[in-house]
């Protein structure tokens, strides 16, 4: 089971946990088993089919384009980040 | 992880840059060197207002003017189709405005003529109709219930859920690790200050250009000054609606960029005017164009607050960050919360940003976008207080850094880094360890975290018959990287740097590679470099045991020789090799492409010594040094100018950059005489200390360098200020002005 | 309506013609007439030192000199240096010590360090930072800069404290054989 | 850039009349540094440019102990900063002259350029004003000497008439016991427009005990340069120090009519005034001392 950390400002629909586990072998499988025990989760980090593009994933800290297609291992901890940019 | 390879030769080395002869001599060609048989000169139309309504626009005279060979608006884009017609109608109109425009420089219309005055003349005769509406230029303002509303489709952006009434408010987002409340009821001190900083602008020397010119089976070529030939391609073939295989972006050499060529502003335009003329067509800014209507960093409000306990723990840090996005969204914001407080163990902190919409130019990124004004208020807070607790500022810093496996307030868990080195290093630096004496003098420090990105990179290598190998890569050089990269292929394949020579590819050329930004060109594409090196080996192997009638398990490659251990018979150097491949089946070719997902990491730690003048508040920088882990130095002599060069920007940025504006919306200082960015008067010797904690997922160890040197300088001399005079300013540049007032003199 | 104008001059050492309008600048005849593209265009107002060239023995902004000035007068640009396989000593120690980076700058700077040397063989360091103030870089920080322009007034060369300057000579060495081949073509 | 004609003629009289010609609709061209950036933004709307650099008139340096200096218009600062009897005699002028861009714009920038762009920062027209300089104008008339004191009317505007052309500027030959100094606050080391400005001019007593004779005048703190007139009274008789200093400094800061702007706001320049008068004064002074010690008076 991959560890989420779920988002402060999501907090209000897990009862209030920072952290929570989910199955899944991608970022997409993980948050749509989330969806279905909180409802709304997928909502608030989605626009249609793809992250929100004002986050970032990082999974056990690295970031790749992948997306909600980044894979997600057995022990894996997502994260979701506002984005950030280089110059 | 990867080997970090030691006993180097090429690598750490300091030869010439490739480029650099041509650049003295004057044959170093740019985009606006340009020319092409019949080219015309192509000029956009600019918006004199903030925000208004465009009622019409009227180009029959200009048309019709002699000398004139197109005039394009956005009438001229493709139509737009079906469900993507929101996100789509804000990407064309930023190119060309529509229906509205959000800033005074906003382009509108553009034109192609025989020569720049009649262009100009035909821009005179373009008739544009408005209904003016009210700007919001103030941040704050901007964030009002009762503002003037810049996109009426707009909802906040939030991991709580998407608003519901038309904002100027982009997105907001909200960090909390342990409980801050708590954190600051432990504290014995804590400090809480308001900070503001102006929009500033990267000031690449060489302003924008961009020459298009259309062949007669429909294909596009693009000669552009830019950090990223895909991007530039992604933009050109979204806006026009064409296949990527159409369209062949060449890459110039760079006029400078520190993130400003990352977006695309005239090549679209240019496109569309080489298409209506039938001509190449070339467009370039001028520099007031480049000012007002290409993408500074944001202005911004911050307030900071931070507490520690007597013994000099840092126990809470919150910051609420407002960062303005100038007409569309899209600020740093992120990136400065993700930085400003990660070189500390805090254990309770809140991070709180805004992304907010106001009527000025688009911001993009500049050199560690939108982290250098969050890196000054985090960083004088903690200088305040360890002045107030009584704690040399680099002391205090070691007792609260970050550490191997850290973890920051949003999260970051920290690995692999140099903090403690590079703070060890300042301390025992001979600027630090050397006494400041002197009147109304001062000495501040100023640290800073930043990471490279690492993403796509391609590299082709091919082995020529003579033993020389011939690289193209994808990534734009914009600071020294052909030679760098080429360093560290030379390294793999064990040849000499002057075997090996590195040149910038076209998008025909070349796999796709991203943008040379994010401090990432010399570690991701060094990665693509070694990787098509290891391609190019194994396939040399293979000849080689082709060659002697081996299994390829048995030949051995070791400092450009190629063997079978313990037969001396079989023995080849790269060259001899090289020569024998034409006859062996054609010559090899190595690919190296990368996705490179591991983001590095730097500190960076400055020390400014400077002297106030009491009476009128000028600074004088007397003595400056940056000390920063760089994980491994490919080219220190390049390392040094990337330090020396962010740093002198920071150095800008910290004492007299800063755009100005009126209320209509109107920049007033348009002009590199009324901008001011630091002359060679006005810095000292920069010294630099180059400390290498290897970074283990570079195959040298190497980190991104670029992008940390910008962040640390306006908090180091903001506190070098406090120390010489007393005044703490807290807003940005820190002005003679502003220090008169601070000190209650004026 | 204004006519063009042949204007005569002599063009780093070569007696030249060509034909311009008055109210083109003497950048763009360089320019766009004359295809000396070593001078290049930052801000068009005198401020940058990018277009800097030197007129009648005197550093200019080009961008603020019209072309129909220049007749009868000398102008030296960037290109009248010398050509790629005998730098000057100015230009060599331009690479020696990697004093550009973008390379928009350069040739503005080392007309107005050339200028100065022409001038004040032995310039402090406060002179030569003066004397290029008016040439900005946005790359360099102008530590390398100034550093380059030093090693070339004798007596005062200091290598830089980290780095083992390389001798010049073994540098253009490497930068000949490295110098693209399509250089040695077209030269 | 809107097209123009060029001319250069050779003699004062021939761009006398082809000014006269064309009125508003033609201006001198000098070192060109302020007029081809006007031209470009769309200031005015010129059909000629008359390139006054080939006047022999206007591009000669005179001195004589007794006449003084006549400085030609279009001499380019860095010829007049490299000028040994300017160097020797007037090293107040070469104050401002001095600072007047970097190098590249020294070697164009003229003396006539900047006191006809009639800037309210121009350092050059404070420093004349300090010395008591008069412009020497040509026109349709003849010739005629305004002083610089008066020749700025507004920001851009000045008191010459369609046709005319200032030839030369011209100094009176040093006092002994005299001395000038310019000095100007800019936030960058240098290649800056001048928040505020100060230039003086004093002359001393034999023994240097009280001040004879001064002048003040500032830049960047009124519509034009700006002649202090009550400066001179609050140091006649004065011994030099702090207190007098003290004194001017108050006059020149009554005088001041600063404004708020992007390169400064008001109070800052109030406040600048104080401090650059004394400044200067200190400046003049020391250098009065040294006439007085028989230096510089030579040659």
């Amino acid at each position: 089971m991959a560890t989420v950390v779920v988002p402060h400002l999501m907090r209000d629909l897990t009862g209030g946990l920072a952290r929570v586990e989910a199955p899944g072998h991608t970022v997409r499988a993980v948050i749509d088993a989330l969806e279905e025990r909180y409802p709304g989760f997928r909502s608030r980090l989605c626009e249609d089919d793809a992250l929100s593009a004002v986050l970032t994933i990082a999974v056990d800290g690295k970031v790749s384009r992948l997306g909600l297609m980044q894979p997600v291992g057995q022990s894996s901890e997502i994260r979701f980040l506002p984005v950030i940019e280089g110059g | 992880m990867v080997e970090i390879k030691q006993n180097l030769i090429v690598v750490g080395s300091r030869p010439a840059r490739v480029d650099a002869v041509d650049k003295v001599i004057g044959r170093a060609s740019y985009a606006t060197d340009v020319r092409l048989p019949g080219m015309l000169v192509g000029r956009v139309l600019r918006s004199p207002y903030a925000h208004a309504r465009i009622l019409s626009i009227d180009t029959g005279r200009a048309e019709k003017l002699p000398g004139v060979y197109g005039v394009v608006t956005a009438a001229d884009l493709p139509p737009l189709e079906g469900d993507d017609a929101v996100g789509e109608k804000a990407f064309r109109d930023r190119e060309l405005a529509s229906d509205k425009v959000l800033y005074v420089g906003h382009p509108i219309a553009a034109v192609a003529a025989r020569t720049p005055e009649i262009a100009q003349e035909a821009l005179d005769l373009i008739r544009v109709e408005y209904d003016v509406l009210t700007p919001v230029v103030d941040v704050l303002a901007a964030m009002k219930a009762d503002a003037p509303i810049l996109h009426h489709d707009m909802r906040t952006r939030s991991l709580a859920g998407t608003g519901e009434k038309p904002t100027n408010v982009a997105a907001h987002f909200e960090q909390v690790k342990g409980d801050p409340g708590q954190g600051f009821a432990e504290a014995d001190v804590i400090v809480d200050r308001e900070f503001r900083n102006p929009m500033v602008h990267q000031c690449y020397l060489e302003p924008h250009s961009s020459t298009a010119v259309w062949s007669d089976n429909g294909g596009l070529t693009l000669y552009v000054t830019t950090q990223g030939t895909f991007s530039v391609r992604s933009h050109v073939v979204r806006l026009l609606r064409l296949s990527m295989s159409q369209v062949k972006v060449v890459p110039m050499e760079v006029g400078g960029a520190f993130g400003g060529k990352n977006s695309s502003y005239v090549d679209g335009v240019a496109a569309m005017l080489a298409r209506k003329a039938r001509r190449p067509v070339k467009v370039t800014m001028s520099r007031p164009e480049t000012f007002m209507a290409t993408g500074p960093n944001s202005g911004s409000v911050l307030r900071v607050k931070m507490g520690a306990t007597r013994d000099g723990h840092l126990t809470a840090a919150e910051a609420t960050l407002i960062y303005e996005a100038g007409a569309y969204p899209g600020s740093p914001v992120g990136s400065g919360s993700h930085v400003m407080f990660a070189p500390y163990q805090i254990p309770n902190g809140r991070l709180e940003g805004y992304d907010v919409v106001v009527n000025k130019p688009v911001v993009s990124s500049y050199r560690a976008p939108g982290a250098t004004q969050a890196c000054f208020v985090a960083e004088q807070v903690i200088n305040e207080l360890a002045g107030t607790l009584g704690f040399d500022p680099i002391e205090f810093r070691l007792l609260n850094s970050v550490k191997e496996g850290s973890e920051t307030v949003d999260g970051t868990v920290h690995r692999h880094i140099g903090a403690i080195e590079v703070l060890q290093a300042a301390k025992a630096s001979p600027h630090y360890t050397t006494p400041l004496e002197g009147p109304n003098r001062g000495r501040g420090v100023g640290h800073a975290f930043w990471g490279n990105w690492g993403a796509c990179s391609s590299v082709t290598m091919t082995v020529n018959s003579d033993g020389t190998v011939s690289m193209v890569m994808g990534s734009v050089d914009i600071t020294g990287t052909r030679t760098s990269i080429a360093m560290q292929a030379a390294e793999t394949l064990g040849l000499p740097l002057d075997r090996v020579k590195c040149t910038m590819g076209d998008t025909d050329s070349i796999g796709y590679s991203d943008t040379s930004g994010g401090s990432r060109t010399t570690v991701a594409t060094g990665h693509a470099a070694v990787k098509a090196a290891h391609d190019v080996i194994d396939k040399m192997r293979e000849r080689a045991a082709q060659i002697w009638e081996v299994d390829v398990q048995a030949v051995v490659f070791d400092a450009g020789i190629f063997h079978v251990p313990d037969d001396l018979d079989k023995t080849l150097s790269f060259q001899a090799l090289a020569e024998l491949l034409p006859r062996t089946g054609n010559v090899v070719i190595g690919v190296g492409n990368v996705d490179v997902a591991d983001w590095g990491s730097c500190f960076g730690t400055h020390i400014a010594d400077v002297e106030v003048d009491p009476e009128t508040g000028k600074v004088t920088l007397l003595r400056y040094t940056v000390v920063q882990d760089v994980g491994k130095a490919i080219h220190p002599m390049q390392v040094e100018g990337q330090l020396q060069g962010g740093a002198t920007q920071g150095i800008g940025w910290a004492l007299y950059e800063g755009y100005e504006f009126d209320a209509a919306g109107q920049m007033l200082n348009p002009t590199l005489l009324d901008y001011k960015i630091p002359t060679a008067l006005d810095v000292p010797d920069i010294e630099t200390i180059l400390v290498e904690v290897p970074y283990p997922h570079h195959p040298f160890g190497a980190r991104g360098v670029g992008e940390n040197p910008i962040m640390p300088p306006p908090a180091a001399i903001a506190e070098a200020i406090y120390q010489a005079v007393g005044a703490r300013v807290c807003d940005l540049p820190i002005t003679p002005a502003r220090i008169l007032e601070t000190l209650g003199i004026i | 309506m204004t006519h063009k104008q042949i204007v005569t001059a002599t063009i780093n050492g070569e007696l030249t013609e060509f034909l311009c309008e008055p109210h083109q600048s003497l950048l763009s005849c360089l320019r766009d007439v004359l295809s000396l593209t070593g001078a290049k265009e930052g801000c068009n107002d005198g401020n940058c030192g990018a277009c800097s060239v030197i007129l009648d023995g005197r550093l200019v902004n080009s961008c603020l000199v019209l072309g129909v000035e220049i007749e009868g007068r000398e102008v030296t640009t960037v290109e009248g240096l010398a050509g790629w396989q005998a730098l000057t000593p100015l230009q060599e120690a331009f690479v020696a010590y990697d004093a550009l980076q973008c390379g928009y700058c350069t040739p503005g700077m080392l007309m107005a360090a050339k200028s100065l040397l022409d001038r004040h063989p032995n310039p402090t360091d406060g002179e030569i930072r003066a004397w290029l103030a008016g040439n900005l870089c946005r790359c360099t920080g102008y530590d390398k800069i100034i550093r380059a322009v030093r090693a070339v007034v004798p007596g005062t060369a200091v290598a830089p404290k980290t780095a083992e300057a390389p001798e010049t000579a073994d540098v253009l060495q490497t930068v000949l054989e490295t110098a693209s081949v399509d250089q040695v073509k077209e030269a | 850039m809107k097209p123009f004609a060029y001319e250069a003629p050779t003699s004062v009289d021939q761009a006398v009349t082809l000014l006269a010609e064309k009125g508003e609709r033609a201006r001198p061209l000098a070192g060109g540094t302020d007029i081809l950036v006007q031209v470009r933004r769309g200031f005015h709307n010129l059909d000629l440019l008359v390139d006054v650099k080939r006047i022999p008139e206007l591009v000669r340096i005179d001195y004589d102990a007794e006449e003084g200096l006549t400085l030609g218009a279009a001499v380019s600062c860095a010829v007049l900063c490299e000028h040994p009897t300017l160097q020797a005699h007037y090293p107040g002028l070469l104050d401002a002259v001095s600072i007047i861009g970097g190098a590249a714009i020294q070697g164009r920038a003229t003396l006539g350029g900047n006191l006809c762009n009639a800037a309210p920062s121009g350092d050059a027209i404070a420093a004349m004003i300090a010395l008591g300089g008069e412009a020497l104008v040509a026109g349709p008339e003849g010739r005629r000497l305004v002083p610089i004191a008066s020749f700025c009317t507004a920001p851009g505007v000045t008191a010459l008439r369609p046709g005319d052309l200032v030839v030369a500027l011209r100094f009176a030959p040093p006092k002994p016991h005299s001395g000038a100094a310019y000095v100007r606050f800019v936030p960058r080391g240098e290649m800056d427009i001048a928040v505020a400005g100060a230039g003086a001019w004093v002359a001393l007593s034999p023994g240097g005990t009280t001040f004879t004779d001064a002048r003040i005048a500032l830049s960047a703190v009124a519509p034009t340069p700006l002649y202090v007139e009550r400066a001179a009274e609050a140091l006649a008789g004065q011994a030099p120090g702090e207190d007098a200093y003290a004194r001017a400094a108050e006059a020149a800061q009554e005088a001041a009519k600063p404004i708020d702007d992007m390169r400064g706001t008001a109070a800052q320049r109030q406040h600048l005034v104080g401090v650059l008068v004394k400044r200067a004064l200190r400046a003049a002074v020391a250098r009065a001392g040294a006439n007085h010690a028989g230096t510089g008076m030579e040659a």
